[in-house]
């Protein structure tokens, strides 16, 4: 049954705390150079933000298995469409039709 | 002509091969419609509803029958998956020699280029049994050049230089289609492909061409837009010497490695920032809007016409 | 039989008033307003379509300019796949069905079925506007740079009708998804439903995932186009490849939403047809997840000679190609639905026939343009017009009429005049056939599509075509008299004129306004006729 | 069975606690509040395609003119992005407990906390609306106006393009936000809103929160990425 029991206050403190110190930690990470990495470490920060949010404020971790599918399907299909584009671009310079 | 065709000629060294596949589905297709509409009609006769409240036999189904009719169909699709892939690759990798036409489509026409000159709209001359190698583009919108008699056809993109090549095998007149919808005259941007024996050819060549080979356009234009005076043959210019520079790989100031093709040439003169070639400076200024497509490809032709060794046939591929 | 009368209590007569049917909640009656429209549209699309075949019986394409030539395609396009067909099954007989099918007293959202309704009519009327203001004149697949810098059209308008209506989509897939699972009648477990809730739920699957995506399209068009951010236009630093992957991730997967609810229709048509249960019930039910999930993978095959590349070209060959198969597996179950049936040769049946044998070719030209080579030859061609009239008119067309046909005493408690609907079944497959195998002999032969002149030598398959065409308009529109004329005179169905299983014939015919007098505890599964003893063939 | 199905079927009686909040198709508030938390879920499946169409659009465009990404990007000032991060995650913060005192029915709290989540959410549209004045004056609009190094001019008007659209979809997602918050008071405050009844809160809360992550993505993509020197 979803979100039935009631989560402490404390929790949500807690992942406040978390989400202001990712904050603080991508805007430094970015003004220091790590080549190719400052995108990947701003992506990672961004991921874990969005996935404390969406476990504990939006009570996901309390919820039905259904709603865990359609949270994990959303990502699924997003990762299709940028994915099976990609696989178009990054594999161009290979061959491309009419090219070479 | 009154009489109505109903399968096309087939004149190019594909078309047998993508004809081929054609027979094969058709085979598949008519198999399995006679096979499922046979069975219809049989049942439908056979079990034929009798009385108002008969009910049928409760049959719920058979796993051997299902595996049977998955795996089936599948195994056939991949037949036809390999066999498809295979043809298509042919057609999607030009053979290494080719005789050069370049090609701009625009609303609503198609212009020819040939290397020594001759220039053609919606009319496009090229000999038997040789591997000619159209190198498109276009002014516009996506257009698509398709010549049914050969099989091949393929998206003309503004801003991209496309590929198509053929092998004529039959001398004759071919439509030549826009096959992308363009816009209102789509349907009128049509011409003729007309396939001549190897001496004609040379004789029609020899015909035209009074502008002179395409390459010496180009140079006459790489003087009048003063590209000569940082290009210059001695490494005496503010940019790098052009000379047997095609087909090369230059390396960027951003460090990558990039061939030098038509696509680069063309990059390097419309946004010149885009790719700043290592060990110099982003002097070069744009020439967006004061070169156009054709005047584009006669550049092109004569970088690449600047080998090393100049007795490099005008007629071949730089590669 | 006895003379049956209607019951005395039924959602028809449930208030009569203008308002009582603009203002319901009731999803039968919404499934009627919807009913309404789409006949409009379709019958909007039709007469592009006559337009387009009577212009094409001359090589010169006499009777209209090329401008308004590719205004009358395009028209026709949007029309018949945004308005008519992929609303036509799912929100007309999904509507009215689901709900009573899964023993539910409405849908989950009542208000939001009727608000989808009116999104759906707002779309309509902007795409109707830009069509009297001018028209638009990009082809239904909007390809980028000309959508967004050349035509000098009603785009954004149309754009904004299909973005709109793109809405209604979502909102009414949405509403099913959370219907079938939260509102089923107890003992209505997930196989006891009918396959046409599988089916349903699979389409609905599609309208959420897909649609957002070319609502997103069309906005990054209509930027392009207003302030110039350079997205697609190779002037401007963009991409015209990308408008097509963008695009066709949902046009894609909507084809699929055009032939998963026939395809339910039709599981119901066989089983009721021959009282029997459908062979291989699971099968059929997870073909319709598969080819839901499938469909997503497979865009590209619209891209062969776009440009792409042949690493990607040859994946999405080969996943078009897995696609297949699912839809292999249902066409062969439906077959061997009818061996040792009590098999009718009553009018929805004609039209299941029809669908079977149609949609078989239909596909089965499909693997052709997914074999990447004949793609090559064939894309832009007539033969892709044929491809998908035969599985979208042959295919769907068929479907829809033949559950039309089977439920029309259900929704309209009557029973209509079975010699005309066999009469006019005969006539529209007779006309089909006719209208689009010469296109497939015309796309072989190399005929583009989107061509308002071509040369001498096309004439006479095209005139056959256009002959077709002329008979199935007639086939089309037979049955609007005789279902109208039983509205009227028809005989009282009474709940269970098929003699048919499954929750809707329990309930009276017309249903009351809440379904069922009480909630139904099911306690059997599907398509259970025949009281003998199982035993597996 | 015979062939009509009603002599098998059945029946039992309507079994629902009678309560205002319950629409007529459910049978129990159960069953209701599990409906419109799974319709909301949904839509926001809707959402993330939506979005995701933007952000693929941006990853391509990125890896293709990364330099002129990487010199547009530098041209948006990062603290208003910055403060209006923790504005809004501080903004999820009170959403979240204003679900909680929903729970615990503790109707002057929710109402407090909702008016809260508001504020901030305006407080965060003023800041962007800050930046598009800013950006607007600096010739950042893409169009005949826009301005940027002869060098970059094309590309990081792309950029601008997406920045743009992406964050003015982003806030018509918090306009809305903010008037579904004003509806909720309404409703807390007529005490429609009670420990059973709840259900409207919590799914407003999770629209909240998708509008909340969709600006954890923007931030990093628009302002950070390639701000090193
Ligand atoms: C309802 C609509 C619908 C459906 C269901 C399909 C189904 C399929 N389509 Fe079609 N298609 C369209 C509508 C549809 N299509 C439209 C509108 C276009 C053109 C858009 C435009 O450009 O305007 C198009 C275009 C199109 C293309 C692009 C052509 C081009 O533009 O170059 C391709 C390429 O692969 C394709 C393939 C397929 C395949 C493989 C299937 C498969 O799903 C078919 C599966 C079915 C079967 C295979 C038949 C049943 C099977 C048997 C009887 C058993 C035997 C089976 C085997 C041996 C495998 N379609
Ligand atoms: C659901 C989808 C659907 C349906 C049902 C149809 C139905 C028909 N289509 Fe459709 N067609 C498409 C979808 C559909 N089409 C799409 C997507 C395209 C591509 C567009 C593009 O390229 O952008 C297309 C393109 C297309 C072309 C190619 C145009 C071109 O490329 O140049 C042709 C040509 O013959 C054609 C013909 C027909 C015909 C004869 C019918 C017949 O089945 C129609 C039968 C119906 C009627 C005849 C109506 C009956 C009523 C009357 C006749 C009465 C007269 C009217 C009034 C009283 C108002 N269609
Ligand atoms: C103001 C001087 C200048 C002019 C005028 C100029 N170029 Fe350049 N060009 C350069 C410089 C400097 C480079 C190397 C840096 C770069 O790649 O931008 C270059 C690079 C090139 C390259 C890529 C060569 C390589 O090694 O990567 C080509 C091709 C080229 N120019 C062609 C032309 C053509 C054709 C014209 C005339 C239409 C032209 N240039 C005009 C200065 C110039
Ligand atoms: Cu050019 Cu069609
Ligand atoms: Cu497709």
């Amino acid at each position: 049954m979803m979100s039935e029991h009631i989560l402490p206050k404390r929790l949500y403190y807690t992942v406040f705390g978390l989400l202001m110190l990712c904050t603080y930690l991508t805007v430094q990470a970015a003004f220091i150079d790590l080549g190719v990495l400052n995108t990947v470490v701003a992506l990672a920060i961004a991921v874990f933000k969005a996935t404390i949010v969406v476990l504990f404020f939006m009570h996901v971790k309390y919820s039905t298995r259904l709603t865990w599918a359609v949270v994990l399907g959303s990502i699924f299909w997003l990762g299709i469409l940028i994915v099976l584009t990609l696989s178009d671009y990054l594999t161009r310079r290979w061959l491309t039709y009419g090219g070479a | 002509m009154g009489t109505t065709p109903l399968f096309p000629v087939s004149a190019s060294t594909m078309a047998p091969r993508v004809d081929a596949l054609y027979f094969f589905l058709i085979g598949v297709t008519v198999f399995f419609s006679l096979l499922i509409a046979g069975l219809i009609v049989y049942y439908a006769v056979k079990y034929h509803r009798r009385s108002t409240d008969a009910v049928g036999e409760r049959i719920h189904g058979s796993l051997w029958l299902e595996v049977t009719w998955s795996v089936v169909p599948f195994l056939i699709t991949m037949v036809i998956f390999v066999w498809g892939a295979s043809v298509y690759f042919a057609i999607a990798s030009p053979p290494a020699e080719t005789l050069n036409i370049y090609v701009v489509g625009k609303q609503w026409m198609w212009k020819f280029q040939h290397l020594d000159g001759q220039r053609e709209i919606n009319e496009l001359h090229v000999p038997v049994g040789r591997n000619v190698k159209l190198i498109t583009t276009s002014e516009d919108v996506i257009h698509d050049l398709f010549v049914p008699a050969f099989r091949v056809k393929a998206d003309v993109i503004p801003g991209r230089y496309v590929n198509i090549w053929f092998n004529a095998t039959k001398p004759g007149r071919y439509h030549l289609f826009c096959a992308e919808y363009c816009g209102t005259r789509h349907s009128g941007m049509i011409g003729e492909v007309v396939v001549m024996e190897e001496t004609e050819y040379q004789d029609w060549l020899s015909g035209g061409g009074q502008e002179g080979s395409l390459a010496a356009a180009g140079e006459k234009l790489f003087a009048d837009l003063a590209c000569n005076t940082c290009h210059r043959p001695d490494s005496a210019g503010r940019g790098p010497v052009l000379t047997g520079l095609f087909g090369q790989t230059v390396t960027t100031q951003a460090g990558e490695m990039v061939v030098v093709d038509e696509a680069y040439v063309r990059e390097s003169i419309l946004n010149p920032s885009a790719k700043v070639t290592a060990g110099y400076q982003p002097i070069m200024p744009t020439f967006q809007g004061l070169v156009s497509e054709e005047g584009l490809l006669e550049l092109i032709e004569y970088v690449k016409s600047l080998q090393a060794q100049p007795q490099a046939q005008p007629l071949s591929d730089a590669r | 039989m006895p003379t049956v009368l209607l019951p005395p209590r039924h959602y028809l007569n449930n208030g009569y008033g203008i308002r009582s049917w603009l203002l319901t909640r009731d999803h039968k009656r919404i499934a009627l307003l919807y009913l309404a429209a789409v006949t409009f549209f379709f019958f909007v699309g039709g007469a592009f379509a006559v337009w387009i075949r009577l212009d094409l019986a001359t090589p010169a394409g006499d009777l209209v300019s090329d401008e308004t030539y590719n205004k009358l395609f395009t028209m026709h396009g949007v029309m018949m796949v945004f308005f008519f067909l992929i609303p036509a099954i799912p929100s007309v007989l999904g509507n009215f069905l689901v709900p009573i099918m899964i023993g539910a007293k409405d849908l989950a959202f009542p208000k939001l079925n009727l608000a989808s309704w009116y999104i759906y009519m707002l779309g309509g009327a902007f795409t109707l506007y830009a069509l009297v203001s001018g028209g638009v004149d990009t082809g239904w697949t909007f390809y980028t740079p000309f959508s967004t810098a050349s035509s000098t059209t009603n785009v954004i308008p149309t754009a904004l009708g299909i973005f709109i209506t793109g809405f209604s989509s979502i909102l009414t897939g949405l509403n099913f998804i959370v219907t079938i699972h939260r509102m089923r009648a107890p003992g209505m477990t997930w196989f006891r439903l009918p396959l046409f809730i599988w089916s349903t739920y699979a389409t609905s699957l599609i309208n959420v995932l897909g649609t957002p995506v070319i609502a997103i399209t069309i906005l990054l068009v209509a930027a392009e186009r207003l302030f110039q951010f350079g997205f697609f236009n190779p002037a401007l630093g963009g991409d015209p490849v990308l408008f097509q992957h963008l695009f066709w991730f949902y046009s894609h997967p909507a084809v699929y939403i055009m032939v998963l609810p026939a395809m339910g229709v039709v599981s119901e048509l066989v089983a009721a047809g021959c009282r029997k249960p459908v062979f291989g019930y699971s099968f059929v039910a997870f073909a319709s997840l598969a080819i839901a999930v499938l469909g997503f993978l497979v865009w590209g095959h619209h891209m062969f000679v776009a440009g792409e590349s042949v690493y990607s070209a040859l994946i999405f060959s080969i996943l078009s190609f897995m696609v297949a198969i699912p839809s292999a597996v249902k066409v062969f179950n439906w077959t061997a639905t009818m061996y040792r049936g009590a098999v009718s040769w009553e009018t929805p049946m004609l039209y299941a026939y029809g669908f079977i044998g149609l949609f078989t070719i239909g596909g089965l030209t499909g693997l052709f343009l997914a074999a990447i080579a004949v793609d090559v030859h064939v894309t832009d061609t007539y033969f892709i017009v044929a491809h998908f009239h035969y599985i979208m008119v042959g295919g769907t067309i068929m479907a829809y009429l033949g559950g039309v046909h089977y439920w029309w005493p259900k929704i309209s408690g009557r029973l209509y005049n079975e010699g005309l609907a066999k009469l006019s079944a005969g006539i529209i497959f007779i006309g089909f056939n006719l209208t689009f195998f010469p296109q497939f002999v015309l796309g072989y032969l190399g005929m583009p599509r989107r061509y308002h002149a071509y040369p001498e030598e096309f004439q006479v398959l095209n005139v056959l075509s256009s002959a077709g065409a002329s008979i199935l308009g007639v086939g089309y529109l037979i049955p609007m008299v005789y279902l109208m004329w039983s509205l009227r005179y028809g005989r009282a169905a009474g709940s269970n004129p098929w003699g048919a299983v499954g929750l809707e014939w329990t309930t009276t015919s017309p249903p009351p306004t809440e379904n069922f007098s009480q909630t139904p505890v099911v306690t059997w599964n599907a398509y259970e006729y025949s009281p003998k003893v199982d035993h597996v063939a | 069975m015979s062939p009509d199905g009603a002599a098998q079927a059945s029946h039992i009686g309507e079994v629902s606690g009678h309560h205002s909040g319950l629409a007529h198709q459910f049978d129990s508030l159960a069953q209701q509040r599990e409906a419109a938390t799974l319709g909301m879920w949904c839509f926001l499946v809707t959402e993330v395609l939506f979005f995701g169409g933007l952000f693929l659009t941006y990853a391509l465009y990125r890896g293709w003119y990364s330099g002129a990404f990487t010199a547009a990007s530098r041209e948006l000032l990062i603290w208003p992005g910055t403060i209006n991060t923790v504005v809004l995650i501080t903004s999820s913060l009170t959403m979240a407990l204003a679900v909680h005192a929903a729970q615990t029915g503790d109707r002057r709290s929710l109402i407090l906390f909702l008016a809260v989540t508001m504020l901030l959410g305006s407080v965060f549209l003023g800041i962007k609306g800050f930046e598009y004045y800013e950006g607007f004056l600096e010739g950042h609009f893409p169009g005949p106006r826009f301005q940027f190094e002869a060098e970059h001019f094309r590309e990081a008007q792309i950029f601008f393009s997406l920045y743009y659209l992406m964050t003015g979809l982003h806030a018509i997602h918090m306009i809305i936000g903010l008037g579904v918050m004003a509806v909720m008071v309404w409703m807390s405050w007529r005490g429609t809103i009670t420990a059973e009844y709840y259900n409207p809160i919590e799914v407003s809360g999770l629209y909240w929160h998708f509008v909340d992550i969709v600006w954890i993505f923007l931030f990093p993509l628009l302002y950070l990425i390639g701000r090193h020197a």
